[in-house]
């Protein structure tokens, strides 16, 4: 009896998907259609010139990114940042006819949603350019899917030099380098603030500890005593690692991750009694930081970060996207948003300039090759690529937070800006 | 020499001492009962026997052989099999599949019988499955192979029991209250399929009882347990008359009274 | 109603029906996925096929005729126009596998294990340590490599580390086993799990002293085996009914598609052999009662540990394959969750049931990877269209960005789990002893 | 000693505080013993500066780091074992009833911030007024939980009011995401900053250098643990209803013949439990400074741990086991670098801590306080 039902319940279901899916409005069948007819001539690489330009048919960009679960946070300011620059930015493609549209994916954080999604992505031929992800752990072998079929991928936060070392022409990022931006705030600490120890704390991410690594071999160089390398993932209670601290009174705390985990150990730290200098790294990058930390990042030492994103003030043009933002989201932005904006700035340049180029709707080759031409203004400086995907020249700020609060985050003032040259695929 | 022998077996729980100086023996070949009021160690006892629990002090003897140490698991490799005061069948497998398992300690097939399904495998389960429809049909059930234990009726649950544990062809068969909950009727069936096991497979059985009727009936030797102790032994006649006995399971009193009347 | 559907399905359940109507699923589904490929319904549809060759009465002979076609021409075709596919039933029979090896120690011997992604982990590591870089780069700083790092071993040692996997998780199933013997119950649940964590925790930080793991970086890349000859050739057959000539990396997807397809066959035979012989039959009986079992001679230490092995063992050889079809392993994919989540799968199939369990790996995967996210990314069309909502006519544009379903996922997974648990606590498929012919019984009816 | 025993303030006030200072103490020593022992085995060795010292100049903070971790594990711990003592299943949402009471604790503080109040209000009466605002909640949630989730499966196999426990874990976790979130998109609960509870007191300790420092909120989550524990004792132990509880975990049917409404003590179970955990977020929150829905898994994990290793289903031993625990996981935390050099640090603490659990279950398979239940046959 339960099997019947089960049976049948379940052939219920498909008859009337598969009704659902025949009669559905035409709405929703024509793009459907064109989809396969557009693969069928993607494949045979032929561009859909013939087309009249009152409809050149539809353009998705994709993102990918955590929409759910504890890192959704990051994850959901990245596709809202995209969503923003699709939305004031995608105006000269529909001006050529194009429908531009975003398809938000669900990477989850974990590899294994991230490389199916990737399936996905690539097998929708209308897509030819995609943002993401959050987590290298996700971004590496995804990107392995984008440059199988390939799809050109800008990530917003892979900091890992692994996703551009391989080459691929698919995968770029509008971010730094974690072996550049370490060695930055390592220089910064051993000559500008002429520290003599450190204690490196990362949390234990592909992200955190690849910076960690990177900070500790330039401070070895530097003969910058390290007098302890801890990775941890504790969230709340980080009493084993500030006893140490305290005890020990390093002149410099360096903390590789994200600010939502730093805020609550330098809360700690500072209420415990130490008095020295806390940094970090674009992961701090955040006003949530000053809520959670309050008066212990301006206290003692103070607090200073790397990052590869000018504060509002030396950005008129980020003062306008956080307006803009908190219009259309509701909520401040939060890391990673400029970078998901400027992200899907290039895909939208780049596809505008191939299909200049072509004289129609570009393949996802044309669109891969023009993201490495191109030269676009972004909220973070000017942005282009290397022969690797890289940007060319990082450009380091080291901003020093003056504010102990979320709403005084515009009061922090850059302390340094560092010049670094990619270090290019291999070494 | 005897089946089974025990000599000054201790089984202590913390401050109490369930079993004490238990020194007792089965012949092979004879139905023996061993009785006494709720709580004198009767349980405790067989599970000593069984290896589940492992006794302080004292020796068990099986055919020659101790069965100190042993686990339950390789007690019953000896030959002991047995059945449980409350039924404990495993419910959600079939009649038959219980008593496949009873072969357990018979049947020699390995994992790479198992998974390529050898000759040797099929011919075995083939002969398990032909003796295990033997075996119901001895007990006296019919139709049920298919069935899940649990859906059985109790009397019907006994019997697969009893199935179950004559599957591993023990030498010695223990019963732990095999008619309790049981009517007349189905205890002179009991006592019946008892005697059978007996005469025509030749299986030594002890059993713990409750019911007079069924333990003078068949026993051919008894022991009385109280608080522990052996405190009579012999013949069901030489147990009716015994005075201690009286005065364990009716009281001091009752037994007086008993005596007077006698 | 209810009369009306079941009338209605026993009419369509005998004669030639249940053929027909399994052709015309298949039939239907092929022609309209390979029209219309990146099409949910029509993906569905056709998968539906296999659910109803499993449930309907057709002809043992047409059964396997119709599945073979599925899986072995169908399916590698409209793959291979939309790689997704493959990508879906891939993840399918890795988690069926993981599913069907955690039924052997939960459904079959009753021991809960929270820790089986460890199992997982152990053999996709093997493979990823010796199959990568990674032993050349022991002494280097994660992150780090120096480009000249040679491959430790040739590519052609995947198809040994497949069984290795199988070894070493089993392994490592007793020996974890071995310590929580005298543990019962709740109490092995929290052990298994912390047995788990340790996996991970380990695999996060053995980048130190030695660097084995390469830590939260993961290793990359690793090797895929060479495709043999005959693939290619198989792959190249292909061209008419594709369309194109297929490329290295759509060869690969089908290789791996077949490969999980074998594996899974393989895991299936051996699941269903061992619940059906005295292995099996002594674990139910340990499941359900432990004293009773080791009275009838059953040694529960031995067993317990043969459960903990066979179970791990599928998970090993997966693990190899992930591995290798990822060319990536992170400690990321080893989490708890994980483990939960085959669980979950295991228990909504139906604990104990083979079709069960992996018709429950399958659904979840399913709704996770593929049902969901076609969800939001629908709604997400909606939001950037000017279309509104009916009758209440509010335009979809207006609609927070925070009610998007595929935010709330687990909200919606965690909904469905504790509906089916307390509708249909006994899974999908719930699980069902298999029933003997007992002919001299003469069964009545 | 009779009449001491009969005495009310002996039995429900003198001796649980006086059980609770014993577990604490006793665990601090012996660990320490230990630790100083194991580093005079090592001292010679290879490492180049003065192990011991080391050791002993953050000992004590080590200790207070541990009580203070370890009284919130045990106060949560407390509602999975309360659960399991009387329906013998795994409450895998407790972690969420807890993380609720937290977030709970910190809204309430952050609307008197919002109006002003905060600043002017008595610090103690603000984190009391969130405390018993985090036990109603959480309270009532539990009940809520149990009714919906658990009550229909009562009576059904071991493992599908867990599974529909793991379901409940990731509903709640992210229905509060929604909740939160819904007018921000922010998810992250952070604690207002207000009164003096995050200073220190500094107490002379003759023999050592540094004064020792104890921070106040750690010397105030370490007494509303251990007042909490005191109630639950008396509630347990002093109350009818506690009977009734205690009746319904011995044996529920032999209960229900008493006349014991076996389904409204298992409700008033889950709402002290729940309230209990609730309590204990609004102490983690003190601690932790930040919450976010998913904080409830790990400490939840951790605390449940801690209930398996005192024994689960026992309320003593879900104490100790938090003690235990706290303290274990701060030693391994801070000392685990110092010994091995840096080789491991407090990344493997979580290691440790589990493998202590599987020694202690190995030796003695029912936790530190369970009693062995024999086969039965």
């Amino acid at each position: 009896m339960n099997k019947r039902l089960l049976a049948l319940l379940s052939l219920l279901v498909v008859a009337s998907m598969v009704l659902a899916a025949c009669g559905a409005p035409a709405a929703e069948e024509a793009p459907a259609e064109e989809a396969a007819a557009t693969e069928e001539m993607a494949m045979t690489e032929e561009a859909a010139a013939e087309e009249s330009a009152a409809s050149m048919g539809t353009i998705k960009i994709a993102t990918q990114s955590p929409l759910s679960g504890g890192q959704s946070l990051l994850g959901v300011a990245i596709k809202q940042g995209a969503e923003l620059a699709l939305e004031q930015l995608g105006g000269d493609l529909a001006a050529m006819g194009y429908d531009v549209q975003l398809a938000p994916y669900d990477d989850q954080a974990t590899p294994d949603v991230g490389v199916a999604n990737a399936k996905n992505i690539v097998a929708d031929a209308d897509i030819l350019c995609g943002v993401g992800h959050l987590n290298s752990g996700v971004m590496i072998p995804s990107s392995e899917e984008y440059h199988t079929a390939g799809l050109a991928f800008v990530s917003p936060a892979n900091t890992n030099p692994v996703v551009t070392t391989r080459g691929y022409l698919e995968v770029n990022r509008v971010v730094g380098r974690d072996d550049v931006q370490a060695p930055a705030a390592e220089e910064f600490a051993f000559s500008t603030l002429g520290a003599t120890s450190v204690y490196i704390i990362h949390d234990k991410t592909a992200y955190g500890q690849g910076v960690a690594e990177f900070f500790r071999a330039a401070a070895e160089e530097d003969g910058l005593e390290v007098m302890a390398f801890e990775g941890t993932e504790e969230q709340a209670n980080f009493d084993a690692i500030v006893t140490p601290v305290v005890s020990l009174a390093p002149d410099v705390v360096f903390f590789a991750g994200i600010y939502n985990q730093a805020g609550v150990f330098f809360k700690q730290a500072r209420d415990a009694g130490y008095e020295g200098t806390f940094l970090g790294t674009d992961g701090m990058d955040s006003s949530d930081l000053a809520d959670i930390a309050g008066d212990a990042l301006t206290t003692g030492g103070g607090m200073y970060y790397t990052t590869v994103a000018g504060p509002a003030s030396a950005y008129p043009a980020a003062a306008q996207f956080a307006a803009d933002y908190e219009a259309k989201f509701g909520s401040a932005p939060e890391a990673y948003a400029t970078q998901g904006y400027d992200s899907m700035n290039v895909c939208l340049t780049a596809i505008k300039t191939a299909a200049e180029a072509a004289g129609g709707k570009p393949t996802r080759a044309q669109v891969a090759e023009a993201i490495r031409q191109i030269s676009v203004d972004g909220l973070t400086g000017t942005i282009s690529f290397d022969e690797i995907g890289d940007l060319p020249a990082a450009q380091y700020f080291i901003i020093k937070v003056n504010a102990a609060a979320a709403a005084d985050w515009g009061t922090n003032e850059i302390i340094e800006v560092l010049e670094v040259a990619s270090p290019g695929k291999g070494e | 020499m005897a089946l089974l022998q025990t000599n000054n077996v201790v089984k202590r729980f913390g401050g109490l001492t369930a079993v004490n100086k238990m020194t007792f023996s089965v012949e092979a070949g004879k139905i023996v009962s061993i009785i006494g009021p709720n709580g004198a160690g009767k349980t405790t006892f067989f599970n000593t026997l069984t290896g589940i629990y492992t006794p302080e002090e004292g020796q068990i003897q099986f055919k020659d052989k101790s069965l100190l140490g042993l686990r339950p698991d390789q007690v019953a490799a000896t030959g002991i099999a047995r059945t449980f005061q409350n039924i404990r069948l495993f419910g959600s497998m079939t009649v038959l599949e219980n008593i496949l398992v009873g072969m357990h300690i018979q049947l020699k097939q390995g994992a790479v019988d198992t998974i390529f399904r050898s000759k040797k495998f099929n011919e075995e389960e083939k002969d398990a499955e032909n003796r295990a429809k033997d075996l119901m049909e001895y007990v006296g059930l019919k139709n049920v192979g298919n069935e899940l234990a649990r859906n059985l009726p109790y009397g019907g649950q006994r019997r697969i029991e009893i199935a179950r544990a004559l599957a591993a062809s023990p030498t010695l068969l223990l019963l732990d209250e095999p008619t309790a909950g049981m009517n007349p009727n189905e205890s002179e069936d009991a006592i019946k399929l008892f005697r059978r096991i007996r005469d025509e497979k030749g299986i030594t059985i002890l059993m713990i009882e409750h019911d007079m009727r069924v333990v003078m009936g068949i026993s051919e030797y008894i022991s009385v347990m109280d608080y522990g102790e052996k405190i009579a032994e012999g013949s069901p006649a030489e147990i009716r008359a015994d005075q201690r006995v009286i005065e364990a399971y009716l009281g001091r009193g009752a037994a007086v009274a008993h005596e007077q009347k006698v | 109603m209810n009369t009306f559907f079941s009338d209605l399905y026993k009419k369509a359940n005998t004669g030639f029906w249940p053929v027909v109507i399994a052709f015309a699923f298949l039939v239907v589904g092929t022609i309209s996925v390979y029209l219309n490929p990146r099409s949910l319904f029509a993906f569905l549809t056709l998968l539906t096929t296999p659910v109803i060759l499993y449930f309907m009465k057709i002809d043992t002979k047409v059964k396997v005729f119709i599945g073979l076609l599925l899986l072995i021409v169908i399916l590698p075709v409209l793959g291979i126009r939309n790689i997704f596919y493959l990508e879906v039933i891939f993840q399918m029979a890795v988690f069926s596998a993981l599913a069907l090896g955690l039924n052997i120690v939960i459904g079959m011997a009753g021991l809960l294990d929270l820790g089986y992604v460890a199992f997982y982990a152990v053999g996709a590591y093997a493979w990823a340590i010796f199959g990568s870089k990674q032993m050349s780069l022991l002494h280097s700083i994660p992150g780090a490599a120096p480009a000249n790092a040679e491959f430790f071993l040739d590519a052609r040692w995947f198809w040994l580390f497949i069984f290795l996997g199988v070894g070493l998780a089993a392994l490592m199933g007793i020996l974890l086993g071995l310590p929580v013997l005298r543990v019962k119950g709740d109490y092995l649940a929290i052990v298994t799990l912390g047995f788990g964590e340790v996996i991970r925790v380990l695999a996060l930080n053995l980048d130190k002293p030695l660097n084995l793991t390469n830590g939260p970086q993961g290793i990359t890349p690793i090797q895929r085996p060479p495709l043999p000859g005959v693939v290619q050739a198989l792959g190249n057959a292909l061209t008419p009914l594709v369309g194109h000539v297929p490329t290295e990396a759509e060869i690969y997807n089908v290789f791996f598609y077949f490969l999980a397809l074998i594996i899974i066959g393989i895991a299936i035979v051996v699941a269903t052999r061992l619940e059906d012989s005295r292995i099996g039959r002594a674990w139910t009986a340990i499941r359900e009662d432990e004293t009773a079992a080791i009275a009838m001679g059953i040694p529960l230490v031995k067993m317990k540990l043969a459960a903990f092995a066979a179970g791990a063992s599928f998970a090993g050889a997966m693990g190899a394959v992930y591995a290798a079809n990822r060319t990536f392993v992170s400690p990321e994919t080893f989490s708890f969750q994980v483990s939960i989540g085959v669980l979950t799968m295991v228990i909504l199939g139906g604990l104990g049931s083979i079709p069960g369990v992996i018709f429950g790996a399958s659904a979840v995967t399913l709704l996770n990877i593929q049902i969901l996210q076609n969800f939001s990314l629908y709604l997400s069309d909606l939001r950037q269209s000017d279309a509104v909502i009916p009758i209440i006519n509010f335009p979809w544009k207006n609609l927070s960005n925070q009610l998007d379903p595929a935010k709330y996922q687990k909200l919606v997974f965690g909904l469905i789990l504790i509906l089916m648990m307390i509708f249909r606590p006994s899974g999908l498929i719930p699980a069902a002893r298999r029933q003997r012919e007992l002919g001299d019984e003469k069964e009545a009816e | 000693m009779k009449q001491i025993a009969a005495n009310p303030v002996y039995k429900f006030l003198l001796f649980p505080v006086g059980q609770i200072i014993l577990f604490a103490l006793g665990a601090s020593v012996i660990l320490s013993l230990v630790t100083v022992l194991l580093a005079y085995l090592f001292k010679s060795n290879f490492i180049d500066f003065d192990l011991v010292e080391r050791i002993m100049l953050i000992l004590p903070q080590v200790i207070i780091n541990g009580l203070t971790i370890g009284f919130v594990y045990s106060t949560i711990a407390l509602g999975y074992t309360m659960v399991y003592g009387v329906l013998e299943f795994i409450n895998f949402s407790h972690s969420e009833i807890f993380m609720v009471g937290g977030i709970v604790g910190i809204q309430l503080m952050a609307y008197f911030e919002h109006t002003g109040a905060l600043a002017t209000m008595n610090e103690y009466l603000v984190i009391a007024l969130a405390i018993v605002l985090a036990l109603i909640v959480s309270g009532s949630l539990a009940v809520i939980v149990e009714r919906t989730a658990y009550k229909p499966l009562r009576g059904a196999p071991k493992l599908v009011p867990l599974i529909s426990a793991i379901g409940m874990s990731f509903f709640l976790q992210d229905l509060v995401r929604l909740i939160l979130s819904l007018t921000t998109g922010e998810f992250n609960v952070i604690l207002p900053k207000f009164g003096t509870y995050d200073e220190f007191w500094k107490l002379a300790v003759p023999g050592m250098e540094d004064p020792l420092r104890i921070q106040i909120k750690s010397a105030l989550i370490v007494g509303i643990a251990i007042l909490m524990l005191v109630i639950l004792n008396f509630l347990v132990n002093g109350t009818k209803v506690g009977k009734a509880i205690r009746a319904v975990a011995q044996d529920r049917p032999s209960a229900s013949l008493m006349g014991i409404n076996v389904n409204q003590i298992i409700s008033i179970t889950f709402l002290i439990g729940g309230a209990l955990g609730g309590a204990a977020g609004v102490l983690f929150a003190l601690k932790a400074t930040k919450l976010d829905p998913f904080s409830g898994f790990f400490p939840g994990l951790k605390a449940f741990t801690s209930a398996v290793l005192g024994g689960i289903g026992n309320l003593t031993g879900a104490l100790l086991g938090g003690l235990v625990l706290g303290l274990l996981e701060s030693f391994a935390a801070s000392y685990l670098g110092i010994f091995t050099n840096g080789a491991f640090g407090a990344e493997y603490k979580d290691i440790f801590a589990f493998a202590i659990l599987i020694v202690v279950l190995i030796f003695r398979p029912s936790g530190l306080l369970g009693q062995t239940v024999g086969q039965k046959a």
